[in-house]
């Protein structure tokens, strides 16, 4: 692209930072009060990106404070690459989300892709060897061709990432939905392991030390769509040229085990690391340079280029893949070069760190950038928001809420099981390699994958979770039940839920209404993490989720990370042996609105949800734990979407065996979405003991049979259903939606 | 006794096939470089599951041109024990080890899940710990698992014996006479689309894949104390 | 019945590690003289053209179906009339 | 220098699953006038004919790097000299 660039005074002119995201008011802002005179067009576009919302976190800055983010387990919280929590050894756990939405719609298995490459990144940047990641993926209902491309596609760029790599994709969720047909999230997780020595921070200081550039050549891909959106094109699919970004995972396989050598065993040559993902070359730079205090020099005609003729511009926000950048202590640059070599990779010098607190770049024997290093993060506009209470939640709460009444208990349970968010996903899993590595004790399929922890007695359970439907519905309440459900889906595997990342998708924030959704679901999730002790410890926010003016549910996802102290301790999510006791823990109530009951029957969702007691959840999550660590538990289900029914279905799916239940819950209240409860079976000659651990939280209601029978007998009637053939509608449910033409 | 786990750029089950040698099996292991050119004081030697080179342009064409390709085919010729699985299976093949070519799996899809195996050969330096026709189940994971040779290539197979792993039940991937692992015609190299290393542990739910890494031990063993 | 052949490349700009990773290895295998390698595929189409114009089908299953216009591009010959 | 395109496509005896796939895919959007596909792909490898004989350089790095001759088989064209 031969772009002549416009001056700086043509930039004030034609105002094509509006483009770019810049509002005027910034503009002014940073011409008259932070440079005291008119940014060049390098500059504009430096704070063009750095200042937007994915970057600066300018408007949903205010709401983040409201996590907590630190306890003494935690190493490093928000802030860095990904946050560390502390798991005994002197090992570490380190784990971030991030979404690619935007990317993923346009052009799905790239964007997927570049989102598992990108978080991956992350992690290795601390000085971790990534064990495992997950994913978090909604969708529009399962009727379009659309849809069904971006379903294969988006699944394909995971898959196809992670697998190349050789890290495990264990586990995530899958939920579909109308409102995200135009935009589909796509967030993806991943986890590292370390050695609390290895810890590395993303820092350039120490006068004269190097910037050094290492990865993939850097090309025009994904440079802020303005360059791309203002030539002009007429049809999008005569384009000659895309800025679309393709990622290289083999590349990316080749800089992690590169840079995990450089941080693990070079410790010394090293001042710095930091991955350039969204905002590329800018970001991380100044990034670096602000953590420290630092002045920074780079010199762009030695920035690996892939394309002939770049601009400053371009070079500064090109997002090119699977590209690192570290600061080396002066005098250790061939060593680091000859390191990248052994790998096949180029480590080039692109700067230094120099006196003062300038941001200076020079291009073809030019100054294009000189600028102070805070201006770019420090010194962004922090907006306040307007909030309003949206009419639909008012609406709700004058109204009765919905209450439903079935006539044939086992036929609605067969509908539940076929529905897509709770029937088998394992046609999309088993395309991901989830046992590269050999430390998958629990893979994709139950509540929270594990993974052993080689050498250790310990294991790792991981989890992703999000309900759209109720935090639509009660933004603070279905936040709590978000934390709440990652947190009991660790719990049921055995584990000691340790802290959290998120990823907070939601739609345009100048709504009111959805600044509103925004906040009050943070307080709720908030609130949650405080009771559980589970601090947040890194995430990422996606706004802007809209299609034609239609936001999708606000859907904050939680990734929670558990820790198991003992293997023995690790506990199924199905049932094990015949004749064992079945219990349910928790009490159930009547809440059915945002249910996948609702949703069947009347095909929508409505209505307000009851307040959860977090305190009273806590207390029971707690007693169970304490009971599985005491060996007292065979098996541990969550009851989430579907409740009690499809969860004892569920228990039974992949074994020979069946349950004969008897409770005194009513037919309709079998498929109550109450937070906080199990399904858990129990050896009978524990079963006193088991009882006295769980105090009342605990309900006997039946026991594991050899037959493929699910017999339950509720307060209104009785039904029997043959699970071989549940199992099957269960299975095939999402496979035969897939291959249905429309 | 000294076993070669060989290390591609982008192999990425080489710690897989190291762990379940050196810490289930308790053998010597060592790592080595597609760089080197030697294997010299090796007695067996690995090629792990992965993605060498992206598996840009076919899974192990690249991969065949390393420094280390010649002392591998060498090693074959002397009659050593050489074993390649997923990856590996598709690297020996590409390099002439074994006959046949890998393709893309009829579902055109990656596939990871655990499949049934019937052992065909038991007599091979791999199998001997298995039981004649005995059923076993290991992982798979891969996209290129269909093995594909001429009619009169499979028909040579199956008359001397070579196929050692054949697919009982469901045939994953399309490969041609459910055919899921095979050796060469001397017998010492042994190419699989299964997993064997990812089932060694019954902390990870299979033990399946464990014989035949005690058979390749007990064997080699065997050749060292003959040659004494 | 008509055969056509549909040949889709990357567009200019995009990353393509295919090829640059095929390029170095047969630089590594001595030839030298080769200076650059694109990777692109084709699909060879019988088309019945009593049916339908040809052109209409080969731009139609393009742009549904055979392209990704987010990154490919394509061009086609009409090869023979079988 | 030269421009040449190295066609690779599977042998007549197998199996393409790719171009059935597809087959059936054109069919379900509705071009029954569609009666066959079948998929390959291509090289355009630019060679410096100073150093070497154009159609040395192509047998050689098709025979060793870009077909596999269990399953696959090849054609070229010289495009243009450049
Ligand atoms: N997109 C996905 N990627 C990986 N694993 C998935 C995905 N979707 C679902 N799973 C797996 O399927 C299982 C069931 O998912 P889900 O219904 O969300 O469980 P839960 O309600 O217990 O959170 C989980 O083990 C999860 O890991
Ligand atoms: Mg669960």
């Amino acid at each position: 692209m031969i772009a002549t660039e416009m001056s700086s005074q043509e930039i004030k002119e034609q105002k094509p930072y509006l483009e770019w995201g810049l509002s005027e008011k910034e503009y002014d802002y940073i011409c008259e009060k932070l440079l005291k005179r008119l940014p060049n067009y390098t500059e504009t576009g430096l704070f063009a990106v750095m200042w937007s919302e994915h970057c600066s976190y300018k408007k949903s800055k205010p709401v983040l404070r409201e996590f907590p983010s630190k306890n003494e387990r935690v190493l490093q919280g928000p802030g860095e690459g990904a946050g560390i929590v502390d798991i005994g050894d002197g090992q570490a756990v380190v784990f971030k989300a991030e979404s690619h939405n935007h990317p993923s719609a346009v052009e799905p298995y790239e964007g997927a892709a570049t989102g598992v490459g990108g978080i991956i990144r992350d992690i290795f940047s601390m000085g971790a060897r990534p064990i495992a990641a997950l994913d978090s993926l909604h969708f529009g209902e399962i009727n379009q061709a659309r849809t069904k491309y971006l379903i294969n596609e988006v699944v394909a760029g995971i898959g196809g990432y992670g697998n190349c790599m050789g890290i495990p994709t264990v586990g995530g969720e899958m939920t579909f939905d109308e409102c995200y047909t135009g935009n589909p999230l796509v967030n993806a997780m991943c986890v590292g392991l370390m050695e609390q020595k290895d810890m590395q921070v993303g820092r350039a200081q120490g006068i004269g030390n190097a910037v050094m550039y290492v990865g993939a050549k850097t090309g025009r891909d994904g440079i802020h769509g303005a360059t791309f959106a203002s030539a002009d094109f007429s049809d999008e699919k005569e384009t000659q040229r895309s800025a679309v970004q393709v990622g290289d995972p083999f590349m990316e396989k080749l800089l992690m085990e590169a840079c995990l050598e450089l941080t693990n065993k070079h410790a010394s040559w090293l001042v710095g690391i930091q991955d350039m993902g969204a905002a590329g070359l800018v970001s991380s730079s100044c990034e670096m340079a602000s953590k420290a205090g630092s002045g920074l020099e780079l010199i762009l005609d030695n920035v690996p280029q892939r394309e002939p003729e770049m601009s400053a511009y371009e070079i500064m926000l090109s997002e090119s893949q699977e590209r690192m950048l570290l600061c080396i202590r002066a005098g250790f640059e061939e060593n680091v070069k000859r390191l990248f070599e052994n790998y096949g990779l180029e480590a080039v010098v692109i700067g230094r760190v120099v006196t003062g607190q300038q941001y200076l770049l020079k291009h073809k024997g030019r100054t294009v950038a000189d600028i102070p290093v805070s201006s770019l993060t420090d010194d962004v506009l922090e907006e306040t928001s307007q909030e309003k209470v949206p009419e639909r939640i008012l609406e709700a709460q004058r109204n009765q809420n919905w209450a439903p009444q079935i006539s044939d208990v086992a036929d609605t349970l067969k509908k539940i099981l076929q529905q897509p968010t709770i029937a088998s996903k394992k046609m999309f899993t088993q395309t991901y390699d989830s046992q590269v590595r050999t430390n998958t004790v629990v893979g994709p399929g139950s509540d929270a994958a594990v993974l052993r922890v080689r050498g250790t007695k310990k294991a790792l359970a991981m989890t992703t979770d999000g309900n759209g439907r109720f935090v639509y519905l009660d933004p603070k309440i279905g936040g709590k039940m978000a934390v709440i459900e990652a947190a009991a889906n660790l719990i049921a595997s055995g584990a000691l839920p340790l802290a959290v990342t998120d990823c907070l998708n939601y739609g345009d924030p100048n709504d009111p209404e959805i600044y509103w959704e925004l906040h009050q679901s943070v307080l709720g999730m908030a609130e949650a993490c405080r009771t559980l002790d589970t601090p947040v410890i890194s995430g990422n926010v996606s706004l802007y989720n809209e299609n034609n003016g239609e936001a999708i549910y606000p859907t904050p996802m939680i990734g929670m990370v558990g820790l198991i102290n003992n293997l023995k301790n690790i506990i199924p999510s199905f049932v094990q042996h015949q004749d064992d006791l079945v219990f349910i823990v928790g009490r159930t109530r009547a809440d059915f609105a945002g249910s996948e009951l609702q949703k069947l029957l009347t095909g929508d969702i409505g209505g307000s949800l009851n307040e959860v007691n977090l305190k009273e959840i806590e207390l029971r999550m707690t007693k169970l734990l304490r009971a599985m660590e005491k060996g007292l538990v065979e098996s541990a289900h969550d009851l989430s979407e579907g409740g009690l029914a499809v969860a004892l279905a569920e228990t039974t799916f992949g074994t020979k065996y069946g349950l004969n239940i008897k409770t005194t819950l009513s037919g309709e209240e079998l498929f109550s979405e109450t937070a906080g409860r199990f399904v858990v079976t129990v050896a009978p000659e524990k079963k006193q003991q088991f009882l006295a651990e769980m105090e009342d939280e605990a309900v006997y209601v039946g026991q594991v049979t050899e037959d493929k029978q699910l017999k339950i007998a509720y307060r209104n009637g009785q039904f029997g259903l043959d699970l071989e053939a549940a199992e099957g509608l269960w299975e095939e449910a999402i496979p035969c939606l897939m291959k249905s033409k429309d | 006794m000294k076993i070669a786990v060989i290390v591609f750029p982008g192999s990425n089950c080489d710690v897989d096939l190291y762990e379940a040698l050196h810490t289930v099996c308790h053998a010597d292991v060592e790592y080595v470089s597609h760089k080197q050119e030697s294997l010299a004081g090796f007695d067996a030697v690995m090629l792990p599951g992965g993605f060498s080179y992206g598996d840009y342009l076919r899974s192990g064409a690249i991969a065949r041109f390393s420094n280390i390709m010649p002392a591998i085919i060498q090693f074959a010729n002397e009659g050593k024990f050489v074993f390649g699985t997923c990856n590996g299976f598709q690297i020996l093949t590409e390099a002439g080890l074994l006959p046949g070519a890998l393709k893309r799996n009829d579902s055109l899809k990656f596939i990871c899940k655990t499949v049934k195996l019937e052992v065909v050969n038991n007599q091979t330096a791999f199998t001997t710990h298995y039981q004649p026709g005995e059923h076993i189940e290991l992982p798979i994971a891969h996209a290129d698992g269909s093995f594909y040779a001429e009619k009169s290539v499979l028909e040579k197979l199956e008359k001397n014996g070579q196929i050692v792993f054949r697919y009982a039940g469901e045939n994953p991937n399309g490969s041609l006479n459910d055919i899921a692992g095979i050796t060469n015609e001397r017998g010492n190299v042994l190419g699989m689309m299964p997993h064997p290393e990812r089932a060694v542990e019954a902390l990870l739910g299979n033990e399946d894949g464990l014989p035949l890494f005690r058979s390749l031990l007990a064997n080699v063993k065997k050749e060292e104390e003959a040659a004494r | 019945m008509t055969n056509v052949r549909i040949f889709v490349t990357y567009k200019e700009s995009v990353f393509d590690p295919q090829g640059e990773t095929i390029t170095e290895a047969i630089h590594s295998l001595g030839h030298d003289e080769v200076k650059r390698v694109q990777v692109g595929k084709f699909f060879d189409v019988q088309v019945d053209t009593n049916q339908k114009d040809v052109k209409e089908t080969v731009a139609e299953i393009s742009e549904q179906l055979l392209v990704n216009f987010n990154l490919e591009t394509y061009r086609y010959e009409i090869m023979e009339e079988a």
